[in-house]
């Protein structure tokens, strides 16, 4: 018999879930059962059909009291996925809940073997290592810590504002960081909304102003998270504000400084009209742009570039707005939880020349096409050409950077939609006739089936077939100067040439180039795609696998507006769930020293990425602070000693485990 | 033999499994919390319990959940690959890998790829060896105590 | 058989219009096709990636001569996937395709669709499908024969037995330019050869047991 | 570093001034090849229709002669292998792919060179003479031997199938860009033409005579269109289509059209002002020379 020190032998009770036929289908598990009652300490060994059930915990709890338990084991699935729901049960039967040990016999067995007999055998050892283990399992209490209630928000679109006014509105004090100079994202862009046509701005500028007038709301646009410390329920956030070259509290937004600048002439490509028209160096993106205030560009300015300028910006501004001096600046703040609502990007064209972006001038994207339908847009509102005409044939190609193993594989869910909104629109502007080519239509979604089907009505044309590419190259005389478009008429059968006036590429959704650093940044992380990787794709769609980080919108996975919207509404209510009980549980797998064994020799302290061990002095040991603690393990391993422990993974646990594992020709008692 | 941090490597695993990635039976997994916490002992303790190869799993370098943690473990398989070169164990039969949460694939392909080199090395045998080890000096007693004038050496 | 698809192809009718009057019976029943063909073909063709073809038509609107093309290579790769063995090896499109690879850069899903046309070319040829006196299968057989005799392939000689077997009068057609090349030097008459003519046959021999060898 | 050369069947027969002009191209900038000891034939698409085994197996044969011949000699260094026909290139890279990928195949092909004592290691690097230009001998080099010669001229520059297809290592497979640069570099201007790589009909217009004349028909059709003034070609059945059916393809669809198909060897050894001869311009159907007359201004070439 093992000898377990002042634990005494255990009494065990084992439980082997067939979870249906997600692990009996391929782990016999009555032999598992059977062969767990053999092994030493087992008192009693079950299975049953779904152990994460209510009658499945209370036949645990059942046993503690008959059988009076000591520990419980349950081979299931992932300790990640019901190591909670178990510890509770049997705390509920009145055990401590760290008795517990779960083994995965479903992620790590029966989902990843064909072969039962390999699979039972395995499961077998698996079971039989927590056998061995659990008898060193300890009594913990669970930590509690305190939970700051104010919140920051990074991403000022649709997500991050509706998050941030949902949190304001419950009396949470929130902080929004915007990287440009004003919030609004991409749906700031945006002529109309699908399926409903309601127009973009008349429904976002709303919200926007109420941002930046509401009381709970810090706004600081033009800034980035560049530092983030702590953990939930005390983070502590570096926000750097890049000079806007503005006195932000006396700027009203007059834009005299603009109308005065040295460059006459608008001449630098408008980043907000995607390019198609042009801004001074110092301008205010778009009307509605919320704060309304100038910003310098620090790559175009005269001033800031060379130094040398009249400055007649200076003179106008009879508010004694501008410092060219300004530098960037940081502010510190501390919050309890985080939503991350960062957005996307769009595909770049241009990375697919057979389509001709980038080559032929009337080759447009669809953000671009965006800006021209609308009335603030650059050509305020008429869909024409570059060279002014309007178009008569207009070509939406579907799936461009979408579905594509060369490029990004998966679909990005809104360029059916947009493409129809875009069909319905041009044809109202311009009358011309609209070709979409689309691989699949997919239009799932309140109302989305019947825009399509409104689109149908109104004779735009549907052509299934991804197209192969956009030329020049006319062969007869209505060809002649105009865009060609090959493509293969997949319903009937047959390639088709097409001469089109303008081409507009339904261009996916990306991560942006950055999610990388982002999510470095804030330790969360990214699935292979590279959007952020939510803690579980259907239950926990918002949280991340860091406690205190959710993650809202389309920076998650490509959506459109109405589902952005409500996983902002979702992750806010999960930060103020988190905010309202007031404070947090914390896993007691903290390390602690064992002073009479500590030599002093202090090889841990700089180990420790949290500086939570310091050196006593008078005491020649170390000591942990294990409110800084996080769990990490490394000082445990490091120890020359083994003077420091770690709960839940102590060396006589894992020693065990291995132990156990490896004992497959011990024989059963 | 595999221990895996409990941030990515494991939830890697999971991953593998919800995505039904078939993998070879034989490895078996240890969850803890960090890479950095796999301490150089508990990898020859599973070579002298019987193991025939050990495989590490951690975040990758500067993605770690505990900021450096993996960094640390670095440093302890440099070391160890040395004591264990030492002591005749082949250095495919080691393995330190970084998977992050979202790689199913690689935790797959990283199995199986491990798995056939261990099994072209064929098993390690540790305990039998220590097994035969012993019954040698056992025997080797045995000869001493029934001459013991004879016995160039003690032995005991 | 060419001769009526072929014309001025701009501006050409969407389709070809049947007879008037012509009643056809299109009913495919599943006894008919070869539900191992498609595994047959992607193995063939190196291309176990022909199963996630998404139908797009990309091959079909890359492809140079599709509208020549009796199914399109899209339609090919359902028909294939499907087990419509018989229609597939006796179509045109697999002798039409000229293997420039246009489509296999351009597919989004990466199927390699020049070596599916190779594999069932293979296939129409192992298996004598192909229409009699069908140009591109003797072609190929002419210039594998040449090869293997030669090393290297020889056009002259190679040409009048291709024309011989398919069409003679189609020898006539080629002789001005037969003639124009030999005026300026580049019809060799002087045969190219390997010197070690018997190695080239050794080794595809060699190369053709050590298949044979290990045939599941 | 020094290059083998493997001519392929085609640079022997219909493309010998492409190999003529190649040879004197290299030798005018001081770079040595040596053909490569008894080749064989490349397999090229027809064979691979019959047997693909056999097809990579006479490939690697020349992959292998190749690694052999420079263990043969005290060089270090890979054997770079020039392989001017688009055919070759394509088929010997792709060899040297699949036989790196599926191990059933490498394993008949290793079994066949070995029946003929050749070993083929995967050391080789099969290399087109527009990645030599452009990577190893530089637009500079080729620039100042050019000496902008070839001034005020147009051309389109054809890329054919299988240089950049299927696997574009040296240049884009959609809009490659390598012997534009070239030209340019020689003073010549490039026009931006769509078809660049569409294809010429390679073997159908042997086979499928009227659908391959057809695919050549457009692709002169509009070339001439964008006003050039000749066809800068890298591929020997490409030239040959393009050139030497131009009579045909004028008869067959009732519309004649003449413009000069050269290869871009041709072209550079002109502008290098090495003698027409050396060049096999003679050997054209449609000279090149009237099309360049009135653009060249300064030096006549070879004074």
């Amino acid at each position: 018999m093992r000898d377990f020190g002042s634990n005494g032998t255990p009494r065990i009770g084992v439980y082997v879930c067939h979870c249906g036929t997600n692990i009996a289908g391929t782990v016999d598990v009555k032999a598992v059962a059977d062969y767990a009652a053999g092994l030493p300490g087992v008192v009693v060994s079950r299975e049953y059909k779904y152990m994460c059930s209510d009658p499945g915990q209370e036949l645990i709890q059942q046993d503690i009291r008959d059988h009076t338990l000591t520990r419980v084991i349950v081979a299931s699935c992932s300790p990640l996925l019901h190591e909670h729901t178990f510890r509770h049960a049997i705390a509920q039967g009145g055990l401590n809940p760290y008795f517990l040990q779960m083994v995965n016999i479903r992620e790590n067995v029966s989902w990843v073997n064909d072969n039962p007999r390999a699979a039972t055998v395995k499961a077998k050892d698996l079971l039989r290592a927590a056998v061995y283990r659990v008898g060193y399992h300890k009594a913990l209490e669970r930590k509690q810590v305190p939970i700051n209630p104010d919140v920051l928000v990074v991403g000022g679109g649709i997500a991050g504002i509706h998050a941030a006014l949902t949190l304001a509105n419950a009396g949470k004090k929130v902080y929004l960081v915007e990287r440009e100079p004003t919030i609004g994202g991409h749906m700031a862009m945006f002529d109309k909304t699908f399926p409903t046509l309601d127009c973009a701005a008349c429904i976002l500028t709303p919200k926007m102003s109420a941002v930046k007038t509401h009381p709970n709301i810090t706004l600081w646009t033009y800034s980035e998270v560049v530092g983030v410390d702590g953990f939930v329920g005390n983070y502590k956030i570096k926000v750097k504000r890049k000079p806007r070259y503005i006195k932000e509290d006396l700027c009203v937004g007059c834009m005299e400084c603009v109308a005065a600048c040295t460059f006459k002439e608008a001449r630098f490509p408008d980043e907000f009209n995607q390019g198609l028209s042009k801004r001074k160096p110092v301008y205010i993106p778009f009307p509605q742009a919320t704060p309304q205030l100038v910003v310098f560009d620090p790559q175009t300015c005269i001033m800031l570039k060379s130094g040398k300028c009249r400055q007649s910006c200076i003179e106008a501004c009879d508010r004694k707005a501008i410092d060219f001096r300004q530098t960037a600046e940081f502010e510190d703040i501390t919050v309890g939880t985080i939503i991350l609502a960062t957005g996307f990007q769009t595909f770049d064209a241009s990375r697919l020349p057979y389509y001709g972006y980038g080559i032929y001038p009337n080759v447009y994207t669809a953000l671009e096409v965006e800006r021209l339908i609308n009335a603030s847009g650059p050509t305020g509102g008429e869909v024409v050409l570059r060279d002014g005409r309007k178009p008569k044939a207009v070509g939406i190609i579907h799936c461009v950077g979408s579905r594509d193993e060369k490029t990004n594989r998966w679909c990005s869910r809104v360029c059916c939609m947009y493409s129809l909104k875009l069909a319905h629109l041009v044809k109202e502007h311009t009358d011309a006739t609209i070709y979409n080519f689309y691989i699949d239509m997919r239009t799932p979604g309140k109302g989305y089936e019947e825009f399509y089907d409104k689109l149908l009505k109104e004779g735009v044309h549907f052509i299934r077939g991804r197209v192969a590419e956009v030329t020049d190259w006319a062969r007869t005389p209505d060809e002649e100067g105009r865009l060609l478009l090959r493509v293969e008429d997949t319903l009937v059968g047959t390639v088709r040439r097409i001469p089109l006036d303008m081409v507009i590429l339904a261009v996916g959704l990306e991560p942006r180039a950055d999610a990388q650093e982002v999510r470095r940044l804030f330790n969360i992380s990214c699935s292979t795609e590279g959007f952020f990787l939510e803690r579980h794709p259907k239950l926990a769609p918002v949280n991340t696998f860091t406690d205190g980080i959710f993650i809202a919108g389309a920076c998650q996975g490509p959506r459109d507006i109405p589902d952005a919207v409500a996983q902002a509404g979702a992750a806010a209510a999960e930060a103020l769930a988190l905010i309202d009980i007031g404070h947090v549980e914390l896993e007691p797998n903290t390390a602690y020293i064992t002073e009479e064994d500590c030599s002093g020799c202090r090889s841990c302290i700089p180990l420790c990425p949290y500086t939570a061990i310091t050196f006593l002095g008078d005491k020649g040991k170390a000591s942990i602070n294990e409110a800084l603690c996080k769990g990490c393990g490394t000082c445990v391993a490091a120890c020359p000693s083994g003077s420091i422990r770690q709960n839940l993974f102590e060396d006589e646990e894992i020693f065990s485990e291995i132990d156990g594992l490896l004992a497959r020709d011990v024989a059963v008692a | 033999m595999a221990f895996f941090c409990n941030w990515c490597t494991y939830t890697a695993a999971d991953l593998a499994g919800v995505s039904r990635m078939k993998h070879a039976p034989n490895v078996r997994i240890i969850r803890v919390m960090c890479s950095g916490r796999v301490d150089p002992q508990f990898v020859l303790q599973a070579f002298a319990k019987g193991a025939d190869g050990v495989l590490i799993g951690g975040c990758h370098i500067g993605d770690c959940h505990y900021v450096e943690g993996n960094y640390k473990a670095v440093r302890r398989v440099r070391m160890l690959r040395r004591v264990l070169q030492g002591m005749g164990i082949e250095e495919d039969r080691f393995r330190l890998e970084w998977i992050s949460a979202s790689e199913g694939e690689k935790v797959k392909l990283v199995i199986n790829d491990m798995v056939e080199k261990v099994r072209a090395l064929g098993p390690l045998g540790l305990p039998q060896r220590f097994q035969e080890w012993d019954e040698e000096l056992e025997s080797l007693q045995h000869t001493v105590e029934a001459s013991p004038e004879e016995a160039p050496v003690h032995v005991g | 058989m060419f001769k009526r698809m072929i014309g001025s192809d701009v501006p050409r009718p969407a389709q070809r219009i049947p007879r008037p009057g012509e009643i056809r019976r299109y009913i495919a029943y599943e006894s008919d096709l070869d539900p191992g063909f498609g595994e047959l073909i992607a193995r063939k063709a190196y291309g176990e990636k022909l199963f996630s073809c998404i139908q797009c038509g990309t091959c079909g609107g890359t492809c140079p001569v599709s509208h020549y093309m009796d199914y399109t290579p899209r339609k090919i790769i359902a028909m294939v996937r499907e087990g419509f063995r018989d229609e597939v090896l006796h179509c045109v499109t697999i002798w039409l395709c000229a293997s420039c690879y246009a489509c296999t850069v351009d597919c989004p899903r990466e199927i390699k669709i020049t070596d599916v046309m190779y594999a069932l070319k293979q296939e129409a040829m192992a298996q004598g499908v192909y229409p009699r006196r069908f140009s591109i299968p003797v072609l190929a057989r002419e210039f594998f024969a040449g090869v293997l005799r030669d090393g290297r392939s020889n056009e002259l000689p190679m040409m009048i037995r291709f024309f011989l077997k398919t069409n003679p009068l189609r020898m006539l057609q080629n002789a001005p330019v037969a003639w124009r090349l030999w005026r300026t030097g580049r019809l060799a008459w002087r045969q190219e050869r390997t010197r070690q003519r018997d190695s080239v046959g050794t080794l595809l021999r060699a190369a053709k047991s050590a298949e044979d060898g290990d045939a599941p | 570093m020094s290059y083998w050369y493997y001519p392929g069947c085609s640079l022997k027969s219909n493309g010998k001034p492409y190999e003529e002009s190649l040879l004197a191209v290299l030798r005018a900038l001081n770079v040595p090849v040596r053909e490569l000891d008894d080749w064989n034939c490349c397999g090229a698409t027809s064979y691979m229709s019959v047997d693909e085994v056999q097809a990579f197996s006479l490939a690697a044969r020349n992959l292998a002669l190749a690694e052999q011949a420079c263990r043969q000699t005290t060089e270090k260094g890979v054997p770079q292998l020039i392989a001017p026909c688009s055919a070759c290139f394509l088929v010997l890279t792709k060899t040297q792919r699949y036989v790196e990928q599926h191990e059933h195949l490498a394993r008949r092909v290793h079994a066949g060179l070995r029946a003929v004592g050749l070993e083929y290691r995967g050391e080789v690097r099969v290399r087109h003479p527009l990645d030599v230009f452009i990577n190893d001998i530089g637009l500079r080099r080729i620039a100042d031997l050019g000496k902008k010669r070839l001034d005020g001229m147009k051309v389109a520059c054809y890329y054919g199938c299988q240089v950049v297809r299927p696997f574009a290592t040296f240049d884009s497979a959609h809009n490659p860009t390598t012997m534009d640069r070239l030209v340019q570099a020689l003073g010549a201007k490039a026009v931006q033409w769509p078809l660049k790589t569409r294809c010429c009909g390679g073997t159908l217009t042997g086979t499928i005579r009227d659908v391959g004349l057809r695919l050549s028909q457009v692709l002169l059709q509009e070339a001439v269109r964008r006003g050039v003034d000749a066809i800068i070609t890298v591929c020997p059945l490409c030239q040959f289509n393009l050139e030497c059916y131009q009579q045909e393809i004028g008869r067959t669809f009732q519309e004649p059209i003449r413009v000069p198909v050269v290869f871009l060897t041709q072209l550079m050894g002109r502008a290098f002002g090495i003698p027409e001869a050396d060049l096999g311009m003679g050997r054209l159907f449609v000279p090149l020379e009237p099309a360049l007359a009135p653009h060249e201004g300064g030096q006549p070439a070879h004074a």
